[in-house]
């Protein structure tokens, strides 16, 4: 029932690749922070999907595989910073998971530059935007991720 | 198949402005699963919330998403809406298209926004497929209340509990409450008597039917959750029965040794059977075991032989007592930093050098001069007094870089406390930045120096001597830009407040946060100021950082009201998103365990029918648990999920994308 | 044991009793101080900008030298202990500044080296249990007071031999040898070092006020590890004694004369001739 | 005494040439007094250290170094070893000696030297004073 196009790789006006970047953040600073660049009217590229999530330690690597393999071309983890964690330690888990999943999602073929992990506190609604034009330009400078959009069809 | 609604908010112009919501409303229609879809120009009015509860009954929808501003402004005012058509809050699910769409990209085409909406709502109406229907949970609550810590933040708090009809127990580590206030002489700006405005609150906290107190007690292990706590506490022994004591102060009276006396700073002696001080409540002594022959030796007795009613017991031992409460307060104060740092200061090795507690003592009228000013080398009533600020605060060579906030009054007030005392005598204070941030609290510094003739010399003091019977102090005037020496005859600093001594010890025993200083961290600094991040336990008072009496005396009665608040109803609800563990399949690694920021996680044993253990298994207490989720992404055979944010719930939304 | 030894420029010319002293007075407590094969001055001053490399070389040959001949390296004077000892810290901790001046003075050296100051050999590696139990001649109650002055004690993370607003290292060790300590407020004060050359105004004030500050408190010596201190010290005391009727000069001595004296040493060994104040008088009123 | 304020003084090259010289920090003095009330010469001193420092943080190199400070400090580290912030005057004064020696402004003309103070000084007061004061 939910079976989309999985070509539908986004372009922009000109017809240029523009990449899909999936963003799983935690509810408490992070998606606090994106609300903040909303309110303070803040613009930033449109290419990214937020997941919310109670907490950055709440992050299963499997999430950020499923989410290449549907299509992004792109992934970014932000949560509190270390020490800010609205549950007090959750945040270092998700660092301390991601050092022992980083060689492991090479492994699988995934291109590190293509995922991206970072501290947004719910007042730097400025680091938001930063971050996303940024992951975004880089992104799109490597082009679509297609190796992997294709294994779910392959399934 | 389900049966879902599907609601856009135009928010006036707000999204409108950039996204086509009658386009997304007819894209959402195509989704398979949804049934309905509408846009509106405010979703969130009341017309709007009717609008969605008469589509839920009209449509039979068994699930609603709002695609509209962000979930943290209306989830709960369209949870409400839906469950009062009926529906179960938890099968609402908010799309944010205004904070995180319609507001940042700028796009008047509405390209951009509508595209990104249609993604955003499908995304969302995905994981609302999944969503289960949730049931707030209701945990019991003991309507007793724990307060740790007897100086005015907690009798404050224990008082006003007491008052709200609850049961409060008291826990004190001294002999008697009243803490770091009863040693105070007079306080700023109003210059009234200490213990006169204490002692009644000491004696109402006493005789309060509703508050027990244990004195000479302290708070060994805390286990439990939020309304259901057991506390262990050690009743530390006193070698005096206090049921059967009088408090006639007899033995203190015939006791022959002497120590050095806690509650006076080491400015006096008190015998080896005391009380810290005579207004002491409960006036019931304790006897100093390190210090006592009967005790090490088996030589004097003295005491037992004088008392009457027979309360002396040399064979008491300590005691631990268990209390059931359903919250906690954390009132534990502060002290001062210890002097022996300040060599430089000579503290330590010059007797005229002594901190602002002990010069309350020298003030006080019930302390070892009988509140004659008079400087403890030999007895003799100062000429001059120089009082030195920030000594150990601001100083991060020293450790500390915050400011102790309440130097700058209680010095002022040295000052004047020492003027009328010692009309003739000269006070020099030597400060850095004047803080007099409060209610009359400028006013009183200016006193000090405009009518009462303190010297204020900006700078700070580079060392202090004796030389021939006086303490020389050195410093500089920044503002003459000139080197000061003084001869003075006593030297008063103002010593860093610093946390209590096994701080940090205390807060792992509660589960409690606390920063690099050992000071408490609150959940939230400005929004949730008494309350910590273990749903329960509250603070008051100088614990959190270094604070005066009225604001000590504030979050005391801040805490009671969450108390209060909290006993209130006999149950509690909580949001259910909290963990679940699939037992049958659970095979106790205990990674969850290891994980779990607050320890909610617990060992089950599963029997069989003769009683043995076959195996055990993970188990989530759902008072304790928080729904941080960190749980589920440890656990290796994926048998841990999170209400609301299932695994399966996150990959529809992902698969969506 | 042998320990390798820099005495430094000073020490082998107008402090020569300084240097005798100590050597004696090891031999007697049963270890050597080797003198380095080849050594240079130290700079006698550590250079405080850390971009000024060229400062660093002296003292990094003295202790590349040092290095060859064991792990640590001890001075008897404090700013030879002090250029050292900051010179070995900025060596081992920065690995740029190290193979600049390791590159510009041709030789290795690492940093590994550990240096001490006499009194921490004294303290720590002889105890001072063993220099009570070798004294020959008890110093009958001298009232001596210990002037530290600066570059033993300062800055406190690098160089510190002891606790650096109380210090009591040379009390103990001057009361081991039978003085009795004078504590006095101006102990860790300046001397003026090398404005000696510049502002003898200046000298004779600080050093003016650390004898005086002594001898209010009753010294009857005062007691140095600095030659550059002594001198100055010695060179004040006619100011203070200008300045004060019935100033009484006093002897100002290194510590290991004392030492020397209080292990049964000739006068001449222990250089007590070459001070300007004379401290044998004194020593005989003391029945030493 | 007045003056004016630019942002290009206090931001300035000099100012950046003093920090990194002497690896000290200016912002973080706050100016409390104690490098002042402790320092030996501060008596003697144009510009007490603290004083000094806060010409720096204004970026007025010049007003400092025509004080006579930098000449006396003896860099006892008096100030440092006492300050909560653990600036070190010494360490400034120093660098500003440096940048005026670097240039060949000596302080001292070694001919002027008495010749008594050569023969009898000990040998580390000459090569110290030349270090501190004669390029």
């Amino acid at each position: 029932m939910d079976e989309k196009d999985v070509s539908r790789t986004a372009q922009d006006s000109k017809g240029g690749f523009e990449p899909r970047i999936m963003a799983f953040v935690c509810n408490w600073c992070t998606y606090a922070g994106a609300d903040l660049a909303g309110t303070s009217r803040m613009e930033y590229k449109e290419n990214v999907r937020i997941v919310k999530l109670p907490c950055t330690g709440r992050i299963d690597p499997l999430f950020i595989i499923k989410a290449f393999e549907n299509g992004a071309d792109g992934v970014l983890v932000s949560g509190c910073h270390p020490g800010d964690c609205h549950y007090t330690t959750g945040n270092y888990h998700a660092r301390r998971r991601w050092i022992a999943f980083r060689s492991l999602m090479e492994f699988v073929g995934i291109d590190l530059r293509r995922l991206h992990f970072s501290w947004v506190s719910a007042s730097e609604a400025l680091k938001w935007v930063d971050l996303i034009n940024n992951v975004t330009d880089e992104v799109r400078k490597l082009g679509p991720f297609a190796e992997y959009k294709g294994l779910k069809q392959g399934w | 198949m389900a049966r879902i609604g599907v609601f856009i908010c135009q928010c006036g112009n707000n999204i409108e402005s950039t996204v086509d919501t009658k386009s997304v409303s007819e894209e959402m229609e195509k989704v398979p699963g949804v049934v309905f879809s509408c846009n509106y120009k405010f979703m969130c009015s009341s017309p709007g919330q009717e609008m969605l509860k008469e589509a839920i009954k009209k449509h039979k929808l068994d699930g609603v998403v709002v695609s509209a501003c962000s979930p943290h402004m209306h989830e709960k005012t369209f949870r409400k809406a839906c469950e009062s058509a009926g529906l179960n809050p938890y099968r609402c699910e908010i799309a944010n298209i205004r904070e995180q769409c319609s507001w940042v990209h700028h796009d008047k085409t509405k390209k951009t926004g509508t595209v990104k909406s249609n993604d955003l709502t499908r995304m969302t109406i995905e994981r609302l497929k999944r969503n289960r229907p949730l049931k707030k949970i209701n945990i019991p609550v003991n309507k007793r209340a724990l307060v740790i810590g007897g100086g005015i933040a907690g009798i404050q708090a224990a008082l006003d509990i007491a008052e709200g009809g609850r049961e409060v127990i008291l826990v004190e580590k001294e002999p008697s409450i009243g803490g770091n206030m009863a040693r105070l002489s007079e306080t700023f700006p109003t210059m009234d008597c200490s213990q006169c405005i204490l002692t009644p609150k000491m004696v109402e906290a006493e005789l309060h039917e509703r508050i027990k107190i244990y004195t000479y007690s302290e708070v060994e292990g805390l286990d439990g959750y939020i309304g259901n706590f057991t506390v262990r506490i050690r009743k530390k022994a006193k070698y005096v029965d206090e049921e059967l004591c009088t408090g006639c102060g007899e033995c203190i009276e015939k006791c022959p040794f002497k120590a050095s006396s806690e509650f006076e700073l080491g400015l006096n002696k008190r015998k080896v059977i005391y009380t810290p001080f005579p207004q002491a409540v409960p006036n019931i002594p304790v006897i100093d075991a390190p210090n006592c022959t009967m005790i090490q030796k088996g030589k004097c007795g003295v005491c037992a032989k004088v008392c009457g009613p027979k309360a002396i017991d040399f064979e008491q031992t300590d005691e631990i007592v268990e209390e059931k409460v359903g919250a906690v307060v954390v009132a534990t104060g502060y002290e001062l930093m210890p002097n022996e740092r300040f060599g430089e200061y000579g503290y330590g090795r010059i007797k005229d050098v002594i901190n602002g507690l002990q010069f309350e003592r020298l003030a006080s009228s019930s302390g070892p001069t009988g509140g004659e000013i008079r400087r403890p080398s030999d007895g003799k009533v100062p000429e001059s007094v120089v009082f030195i600020q920030c000594v150990g605060s601001r100083d991060e060579a020293k450790g500390v870089s915050y400011c102790s906030k309440i130097c700058c009054m209680y010095t002022a007030k040295h000052t004047m406390l020492y003027k009328h005392k010692v009309h003739e005598g000269q006070a020099y204070v030597f400060y850095m930045d004047i803080r007099a941030g409060g209610k009359r609290y400028e006013e009183f510094t200016r006193r000090a120096i405009e009518d009462e003739g303190a010297m204020y010399l900006r700078g700070r003091v580079s060392r202090v001597y004796e030389r021939g019977g006086k303490v020389v102090v050195q410093g500089a005037d920044t503002l003459s830009a000139s080197q000061v020496e003084i001869e003075a005859d006593m030297v008063v600093l103002a010593t860093a407040i610093v946390s209590r001594t096994g701080a940090d010890t205390l807060a792992q025993r509660l589960g409690i946060g606390y920063d690099r200083y050992r000071f408490y961290n609150e959940y939230h600094p400005k929004l949730r100021p008494v309350e910590t991040v273990n749903a329960g336990i509250y603070l008051a008072g100088a614990c959190v950082g270094p604070m005066d009496i009225p604001e000590s005396v504030s979050m005391g009665s801040a805490a009671a009201s969450k108390v209060l608040a909290l006993f209130s109803a006999d149950e509690m609800a909580r949001e259910p998103i909290v963990a679940g563990v699939d037992k049958t399949r659970c095979n106790a690694c205990w990674d969850c365990l290891v994980a779990c920021p607050y320890s909610a996680i617990e060992k089950e044993e599963v029997k069989n029918r003769q009683g043995e253990t076959v195996r055990w298994n993970a188990r989530v207490n759902e008072g304790v648990c928080q729904g941080c989720g960190v749980c589920v992404a440890a656990c290796r055979s994926k048998v841990i999920d999170l209400a609301g944010y299932t695994d399966e719930q996150v990959y529809a939304a992902i698969s969506a994308f | 044991m042998k320990i390798p030894y820099y005495p430094g420029c000073t020490l082998n010319t107008v402090a020569k009793g300084f240097d005798v002293s100590a050597r004696e007075s090891a031999r007697a407590l049963g270890f050597e101080m080797e003198e380095l094969g080849q050594w240079n001055c130290c700079g006698a001053s550590f250079p405080l900008s850390p971009d000024n490399l060229m400062g660093l070389t002296a003292p990094a040959k003295v202790l590349a030298s040092a290095a060859r001949m064991g792990d640590a390296v001890t001075t008897l004077c404090s700013v030879c202990y002090n250029v050292l000892k900051r010179t070995n810290k900025a060596l081992r901790d920065d690995g740029e500044k190290r193979s600049v001046v390791t590159g510009f003075i041709e030789e290795e050296y690492d940093g590994s080296t550990e240096v001490i100051h006499f009194l921490e050999v004294l303290r720590d590696r002889v105890g001072f249990d063993r220099v009570r139990e070798s004294v020959k001649r008890p110093l009958g109650g001298i009232r001596a007071a210990a002037y530290y002055g600066c570059m033993l004690l300062r800055p406190a993370g690098e160089v510190g031999i002891d606790r650096h607003e109380g210090p009591t290292i040379m009390e103990d060790l001057l009361s081991v040898l039978g003085c009795e300590p004078v504590d006095f407020p101006n102990k860790i004060e300046c001397c003026g070092a090398h404005l000696a050359m510049t502002r003898t105004d200046v000298v004779e004030r600080l050093s003016g006020n650390v004898l005086e500050s002594a001898v209010d408190c009753g010294a009857e010596v005062v007691v140095t590890s600095c030659p550059l201190c002594q001198y100055n010290l010695e060179k004040s005391q006619a100011k203070v004694a200008e300045r004060r009727a019935g100033y009484r000069h006093v002897p100002v001595v290194y510590f290991t004369q004392l030492l020397g004296i209080a292990l049964g040493q000739s006068d001449e060994m222990a250089g007590l001739g070459e001070n300007r104040w004379d401290v044998r008088p004194l020593l005989e009123a003391k029945g030493v | 005494m007045k003056i004016k304020l630019f942002k290009q003084e206090i931001e300035g090259s000099s100012i950046r040439q003093i920090e990194r010289s002497s690896g000290e920090v200016l912002k973080n003095c706050y100016q409390c007094g104690n490098c002042s009330g402790g320092c030996p010469v501060s008596y003697e001193m144009d510009l007490p250290p603290s004083q000094a420092i806060r010409f720096l943080q204004l970026g007025k190199v010049e007003e400092v170094k025509k004080a006579n400070s930098m000449w006396l400090c003896v860099g006892c580290q008096q100030c440092f070893s006492r300050c909560p912030k653990s600036v070190s005057a010494a360490n400034l004064f120093e660098a500003l000696r440096q940048m005026s020696l670097r240039q060949g402004k000596d302080h001292r003309e070694i001919r002027d030297l008495p010749v008594s103070f050569l023969e009898k000084a000990p040998q580390q007061a000459i090569v110290c004073g030349f270090r501190k004061l004669v390029s």
